[in-house]
């Protein structure tokens, strides 16, 4: 039996670097599910939201009536809020990992899953302070939604902790990071500069804090910072450079399902898994393995979906995953990975490390 | 009811008015002449309220106005014309006259509006776009029926009738001095045609380098050796 | 030297000239007089490609100049000066006056010929550095007059020199255009003053509702018979 | 704290060269032909990436991106032209329209060329530090900003000094005029718009230097460079300097004193001061009214 | 005859699309995005129209009216209905304080009040007290059930957008037909000259600034109720006015029909039309459309049909 599966997502726009990115895995998703799955099958129908939620609501609304029975995909809390509204008037799941503010599973949407959040990401970050030992940090963060969310956390978390954190939020508008950086070096002192924002805000950050030379022991950034393309694109600023990251690189994929994932990248893509792509691979295979258990009762069109992806309990790329009764996914932790050399080493928890952290490191 | 006590206006380091005062009663036709550049038009803005002067009052039926806002001012009664004419754009010339009438006087009277159109010619191009089909002089008729529309008792008539041939500036003068006698406006008129003032004004003021240096009668200020000297360059009376 | 033959244009739909033909012989001061919304202005235009000619030939030595663009009529010595609203109001006087010997086979006398104008009128000098914007009207018709006369034309086309002037300016108006016309310039005139641009002229045209009322040589004029018959309406 | 300040204020210098940089052909448009080019953003975007494909597809130094950005921007620009010379009424709003649409049609083009990856110099030469005592900068800055100062003073001396840059001005002073004066309206104008699309050429490789570029940024780009512009006063490239500077100064003593969350907001309220204080700009002139 | 077309339109627009269409989420939710666009669209053209002024910062009112109503009615519990006019006249305070601008002109005017927008759009981020801060608002309560009939619904939020663009263009309508209408048009090109017949020019410009910034605001706060959600990058968003301005001078930015015509005939294209064709990279097509438009009918879509009706 064949299903439609509605992507979402955003493709040009703000967000369209990002979009892709998950645009990838899904696909992939889909390949590897079609390939392995003798049973069904399922088709991807994919709509750009152009970055926009009136766009991302019909574009839900338009998969629906293309006979979409699940919607994967999905970006920005402002996109996915009413996405997934549109989705859950029509009944129809929307899983997703783009967003990761709190109100998205706390407002009572029935058939809404995502598989990471903020907390997941604090506690990697904290982890990782708590073993280098680091008394002092600065917080850099976008004001923007997700970053500031997160940024703010962390901060308290590390209070409670005893660890001195001063934060600096900056408008996502700015390039020149010279008189942020210069305030940490002349009055912050920390020890660690923790960066909360997206790829352009931490070339430039850690572009400035080259310039600058601040006396701290390490650098540290969340999503797409610890990535083999930030690796090859900036020789000179990633050295050392800690961030959140899935896999190492080069990756070496103990699972079958890993192994599955990467080979169909590759054959698909021709470069090297992001983690984008493996946060989509990872949401829409749970999606399409529920929809295959539900198929087989017969209770597609029943609200069955949902119910099977509740019951998922299963070792993904990501981790283990189980949703809880508001969709979100309780075990979500991140792990942390350093640049050294060409390669990224994950250097938190100590469980999934790969080698050990160079502290004090900075790509100076 | 206009005066003028001690006026100056200055732009950066020129002093267009030097300390000009003057005063024109209800009923005065006061001509208004001197070289180009003497100050003749900016004494205008200042009156209208367009330039803010740098010294001195400006008393309008003994009312202190140099605060008064330009639209206040013409609502009060001055009405003026623009040497270098200003048609409403986007509108016709009805259009225009309409639009004077209605805020300078808060009314609506179509009958009178014909009644200029007719007066200044105007009427077989009522429904041209008065910004952009209209010859010079037509625009300079356009500019005293739009003053004449909100019905001023003060009139600043800024060289209206420079480019007129003869007839059409006899035929106007004789417009104007109608329009003095019927609506009781006074009007201070700014004009390079000796003759023309001769023939209108019983008052000539002549401003030099921004100084009022003559006042009186035609005869007596054209017969005046300096304003021959820096003005006329010969006697006309 | 110019030769207009049959000539209409007008404004989109509304037409000005109707068949106008006329001659401005080389050397020679021509006039055009006419009363208010004559056509005077269009005609002016229409020589100078800046109001399009719908029939008719427009001649410059004999050879056809219609549809010759306007920024050509320079290479032709041919220089209008237009009313004095006509300035570059956001540039400076002396600007203004550069500009009038834009065409590059001036350029190299430009010095000579700002000192001239200058010269001309000193009123001008006083205000070199002044916006053009910001002159009074009469000082607008002099940087106009001035300007025109800055790429020392063959054929000098001028609208109106003296609105606006004070007297004594117009005496030295005249003046000017005596010396030109002794210079051997070919000119044409649109002026208001009939009586003194008759004064100058050598040949008069009277202009009336867009069409060539009369021809005649300036000393047969007879201005107030002429004023009798075609000004009064 | 004087450290901090001084550091602030250079950086702020150098920032505000950049920005001047990337006004300068959107103010040359806007002072000549009275059009607001809203696809300048891109055109400078698009010189950027042109300067990527440089550095990453046959591993140069990005300057040497320099004349083939140069040539293809400038005639991108000359297309511009050519669309907006088509416009036959309201050209003032029209062209809003005209270019914002082509502007959207080039950020598309890019998107699909270069993908929406965000892209920066690898190159270690241009992002060495560069110390004259108590202040840090980067090479490339440096660099630029010395070349910034050099292209506004051609330009400032090309548009008041030479026969064309006159000519530019006559015509978008008063066309009718500009053509008794011999000038071909069109030509300069084409001119105009091949010489603002070389500025572009120049602020594209410039940004990727020293900035992140992303196919989205174009119009951030443009409002930056319209600011600055509006700032300066119609047409003024001294007016360009100094609002740019400004600008840059305000916004980094705002991280410095303050907070960088509120960088945008006292970059505006800067604007709206400086407007509110002189309605023409900075080096804008009033006109005469009566 | 011109009136029988009129009601012919409006029997459609009330009639024939809630019925043919109304079962369609998908087309629904287009036209309904369509028509908010189109509402600010109107607002937008009056103030250029009437006003003789471009704004670049509609997005300030949109977002202004769209976080007014959304506090008073998430807060303050009042009904939605009155949380729209409220957000209105939200938008119009906010324009009370861009009264200076005023005194600009052009280009001037248009970045000073983006300058506003921006201004706004950074406030709302940094008063989380007020505002949520960048997390936004959510679960803004949607329309409300009116006469039995429940808005909140795709075809309920059409009726209810419909019902505001209309009575806002008839309210364009009367004002324009006014002599305030002729004098604002007088002004555009030529202040000092209506100034000095006695035109408070000031005073009306600003009376249009508020107009335009109440209709913008209803728009923005109609919004926020149809989406649920609200926050300070999405409310104050450029598209809220570069969308606009599209399409009103698509549609012909003099007339009233037209912006409304306009962002409905852009927006559905691009949707339904260009979107199928090119799935990434369709605003490429909408960009082309809008150069070719400008150069081959510059007053608008309207007078182009109004031509070929003649031909
Ligand atoms: N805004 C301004 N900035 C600088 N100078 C100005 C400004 N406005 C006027 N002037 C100068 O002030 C002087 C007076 O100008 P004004 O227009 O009043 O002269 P006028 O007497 O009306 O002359 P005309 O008879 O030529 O019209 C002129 O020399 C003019 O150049
Ligand atoms: N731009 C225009 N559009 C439409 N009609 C125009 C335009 N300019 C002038 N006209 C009309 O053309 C006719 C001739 O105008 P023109 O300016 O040539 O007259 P003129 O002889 O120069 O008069 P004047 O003595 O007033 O300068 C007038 O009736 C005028 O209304
Ligand atoms: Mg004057
Ligand atoms: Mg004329």
């Amino acid at each position: 039996e064949e299903f439609t599966v509605g992507a979402e997502l955003p493709l040009t726009g703000t967000l369209a670097r990002v979009g892709s990115g998950m645009q990838e895995g899904v696909m992939v998703a889909a390949e590897v599910f079609n390939k392995t799955n003798g049973k069904h099958k399922i088709k991807i129908v994919t709509i750009d939201d152009e970055s926009a939620p009136a766009k991302a609501v019909a574009a839900v609304e338009k998969l629906a009536s293309q006979g979409a029975v699940a919607i994967t995909g999905g970006y920005g809390s402002n996109n996915i809020s009413p996405a997934s509204d549109a989705a859950n008037k029509l009944g129809l799941v929307y899983i997703t990992s783009g967003g990761v503010d709190d109100s998205l599973v706390n407002s009572g949407r029935k058939n809404f899953f995502r598989i990471n959040n903020t907390a997941g990401y604090e506690k990697a970050v904290q982890g990782l302070l708590a073993d280098m030992g680091v008394k002092s940090v600065s917080i850099v963060f976008s004001t923007k939604e997700a970053t500031s969310d997160l940024a703010n956390s962390v901060q308290k978390v590390l209070a409670t902790k005893g660890v001195k954190a001063v934060t600096h939020s900056f408008d996502p508008a700015i390039t020149d990071f010279k008189p942020i950086i210069n305030k940490i070096k002349l009055q912050d002192k920390s020890e660690a500069i923790l960066m909360v924002g997206y790829e352009n805000d931490y070339v430039g950050i850690l572009r400035a804090a080259r310039v600058l030379k601040p006396p701290v022991k390490a650098m540290i950034g969340v999503w797409s910072l610890a990535t083999p393309k930030m690796a090859s694109e900036f020789p000179d600023l990633m050295p050392n450079v800690y961030g959140t990251a899935l896999l190492p690189f080069p990756a070496h994929f103990d699972t079958a399902d890993g192994k599955a994932f990467a080979e169909a990248y590759k054959a698909l893509y021709k470069k090297e898994p992001d983690y984008l792509g493996q946060f989509g691979y990872v949401q829409s295979m749970l999606l399409f393995e529920a929809i295959a258990r539900a198929a087989d009762k017969g209770t597609v069109k029943k609200g069955g979906v949902a119910e099977e992806l509740r019951k998922t309990d299963r070792d993904t790329l990501i981790g283990r995953v189980q949703f809880g009764a508001n969709g979100d996914n309780p075990n979500f932790v991140h792990r942390m990975g350093q640049h050294q050399g060409k390669n990224i080493v994950i250097v938190w928890p100590k469980e999934t490390a790969t080698g050990s952290m160079v502290y004090p490191g900075l790509p100076w | 009811m206009l005066e003028l006590n001690n006026l100056s206006v200055r732009f950066g380091g020129l002093t267009a008015v030097n300390a000009v005062t003057l005063t024109v009663g209800t009923h005065d036709v006061v001509g208004l002449v001197g070289p180009n550049g003497a100050g003749k038009t900016t004494l205008f803005n200042a009156i209208s309220g367009l330039v803010r002067p740098t010294g001195g009052t400006i008393r309008f039926d003994r009312q202190d106005v140099i605060r008064t806002p330009i639209y206040r001012r013409a609502r009060l009664g001055i009405g003026r014309t623009f040497q270098i004419p200003q048609p409403m754009h986007e509108l016709t010339v009805r259009e225009n006259l309409v639009v004077a009438q209605r805020f300078g006087t808060g009314r609506i009277d179509d009958d009178k509006i014909d009644e200029i159109l007719e007066f200044t010619s105007l009427a077989d191009k009522a429904h041209r776009d008065a910004a952009t089909e209209l010859a010079l002089t037509e625009l300079k008729a356009l500019e005293v029926a739009k003053a004449l529309a909100t019905t001023p008792r003060l009139l600043l008539l800024d060289e209206v009738l420079a480019g007129l041939e003869t007839s059409g500036k006899r035929r106007f003068m004789g417009m104007l001095k109608e329009m003095h006698e019927r609506f009781g406006v006074g009007i201070v008129i700014i004009e390079h045609d000796i003759e023309t003032i001769n023939s209108l004004c019983q008052r000539v003021v002549v401003l030099n380098f921004g100084q009022l240096i003559a006042d009186g009668t035609p005869d007596a200020v054209f017969n005046d050796p300096e304003v021959i000297r820096s003005y006329t360059g010969a006697a006309h009376a | 030297m110019l030769e207009l033959d049959q000539v209409r244009a007008g404004y989109g739909a509304i037409n000005v000239l109707w068949d106008v033909s006329l001659k401005a012989e080389a050397g020679k001061l021509t006039t055009i007089i006419g009363p208010n919304g004559a056509g005077k202005t269009t005609l002016l235009r229409a020589i100078m490609g800046l109001v399009p000619v719908t029939a008719g030939e427009i001649r410059l030595n004999g050879e056809r100049l219609n549809g010759t663009p306007t920024w050509e009529m320079a290479d032709h010595g041919i220089a209008m000066i237009p009313e004095g609203r006509m300035v570059f109001r956001d540039m400076s006087v002396e600007e203004n006056l550069i500009m009038g010997a834009f065409h590059k086979s001036h350029r190299q006398h430009v010095k000579r010929r700002l000192e001239e104008a200058y010269e001309m009128f000193p009123r001008l000098r006083e205000r070199r550095t002044q916006l053009a914007g910001s002159l009074s009207g009469g000082e607008a018709q002099m940087l106009a007059m001035a300007r025109g006369l800055m790429s020392d034309p063959r054929l000098l086309i001028i609208d109106e020199p003296s609105l606006g002037l004070a007297p004594l300016i117009v005496n030295e108006l005249f003046e000017i255009l005596e010396r030109l016309k002794a210079g051997g310039r070919t000119i044409v005139l649109v002026e208001q003053n009939t009586e003194r641009a008759v004064a100058v002229a050598d040949h008069v045209y009277l202009m009336q509702s867009g069409r060539v009322a009369l021809s005649q040589s300036a000393s047969e004029v007879q201005l107030q018979h002429l004023h009798d018959l075609y000004f009064a309406r | 704290m004087t450290e901090l300040i001084l550091q602030a204020l250079y950086s702020g210098l150098l920032q505000g060269g950049s920005y001047a940089l990337i006004a300068l052909g959107l103010a040359l448009v806007f002072g000549t032909m009275r059009v607001i080019n809203l696809a300048h953003g891109e055109l400078v975007l698009l010189a950027a990436y042109i300067a990527y494909s440089v550095e990453s597809g046959l591993g140069l130094n990005p300057a040497w991106a320099i004349p083939i950005a140069l040539l293809v921007v400038s005639a991108t620009s000359a297309g511009v032209y050519w669309i907006v010379s088509r416009i036959k009424q309201d050209r003032e709003i029209n062209s809003l329209i005209l270019t914002f649409g082509i502007g959207v049609i080039l950020t598309n083009l890019i998107l699909l060329i270069w993908k929406a990856d965000v892209r920066s110099t690898s190159s270690s030469w241009l992002q060495e530090a560069f110390v004259v005592g108590p202040l840090y900068s980067m090479r490339s800055e440096l660099i630029f900003f010395v070349v910034s100062l050099l292209l506004m003073g051609g330009l400032w001396w090309w548009l008041s000094r030479s026969w064309y840059g006159r000519a530019l001005r006559a015509v978008s002073s008063n066309r009718d005029a500009a053509k008794l004066m011999g000038i071909a309206p069109g030509r300069t104008e084409l001119v105009s718009f091949i010489v603002a699309g070389m500025l572009a050429g120049f602020a594209g490789v410039a940004l990727y230097s020293y900035g992140v570029i992303q196919p989205a940024y174009g119009g951030a780009l443009t409002v930056k460079a319209f600011i600055i512009t509006v700032l300066a006063g119609v047409g003024s490239i001294p007016g360009v300097l100094i609002g740019a500077v400004l600008l840059g100064v305000a916004e980094a003593l705002t991280v410095t004193l303050a907070s960088s969350a509120l960088q945008e907001l006292a970059g505006m309220t800067l604007f709206l001061l400086v407007l509110f204080v002189m309605p023409n700009g900075l080096m804008g002139a009033a006109r005469r009214r009566g | 005859m011109k009136r029988v077309w009129w009601l012919a339109a409006l029997a459609a627009a009330y009639g024939a699309v809630p019925l043919l269409l109304g079962a369609d989420n998908y087309i629904m939710s287009l036209i309904v995005a369509a028509m908010v666009i189109g509402c600010v669209a109107l607002s937008w053209a009056l103030l250029g129209n009437l006003g003789g002024m471009v704004s670049f910062g509609h997005s300030a009112f949109f977002g202004v009216g769209a976080y007014v109503s959304a506090i008073v009615t998430v807060k303050l519990g009042v009904p939605v209905l009155a949380g729209l006019a409220l957000g209105g006249i939200g938008a119009l305070l906010a324009s009370v304080v861009m009264l200076p601008v005023l005194r600009l002109r052009g280009p001037y005017f248009a970045l000073a009040i983006l300058a506003y927008a921006h201004i706004f759009r950074i406030l709302a981020t940094e008063w989380t007290s007020l505002t949520g801060g960048s997390g936004g608002i959510a679960n803004i309560p949607g329309l409300p059930t009116i006469l039995g009939y429940d808005m909140s619904g795709k075809t309920g939020a059409y009726l209810t957008i419909l019902t505001i663009v209309l009575a806002f263009a008839l309210a364009y309508r009367a004002i324009r037909a006014s002599h305030y209408g002729t004098a604002l048009r007088a002004m555009h090109d030529s202040e000092d000259a209506t100034r000095v017949v006695g035109v408070n020019s000031t005073l009306l410009k600003g009376l249009m600034l508020m107009v335009s910034a109440f209709m913008a605001g209803v728009a923005g706060a109609f919004n926020a109720h149809y989406i649920n959600f609200l926050e300070p990058d999405y409310a104050f968003n450029g598209l809220w006015v570069t969308l606009p301005i599209v399409a009103a001078i698509f549609g012909g930015y003099r007339t009233i029909a037209g912006p409304v015509v306009g962002a409905l005939v852009v927006y559905l294209l691009d949707q339904l039309v260009f979107k199928t064709l090119i799935p990434t990279g369709h605003q490429l097509v909408l960009g082309g459309l809008l150069v070719a438009m400008i150069i081959f009918s510059p007053t608008g879509l309207l007078a182009l049909l109004r031509r070929k009706d003649h031909a």
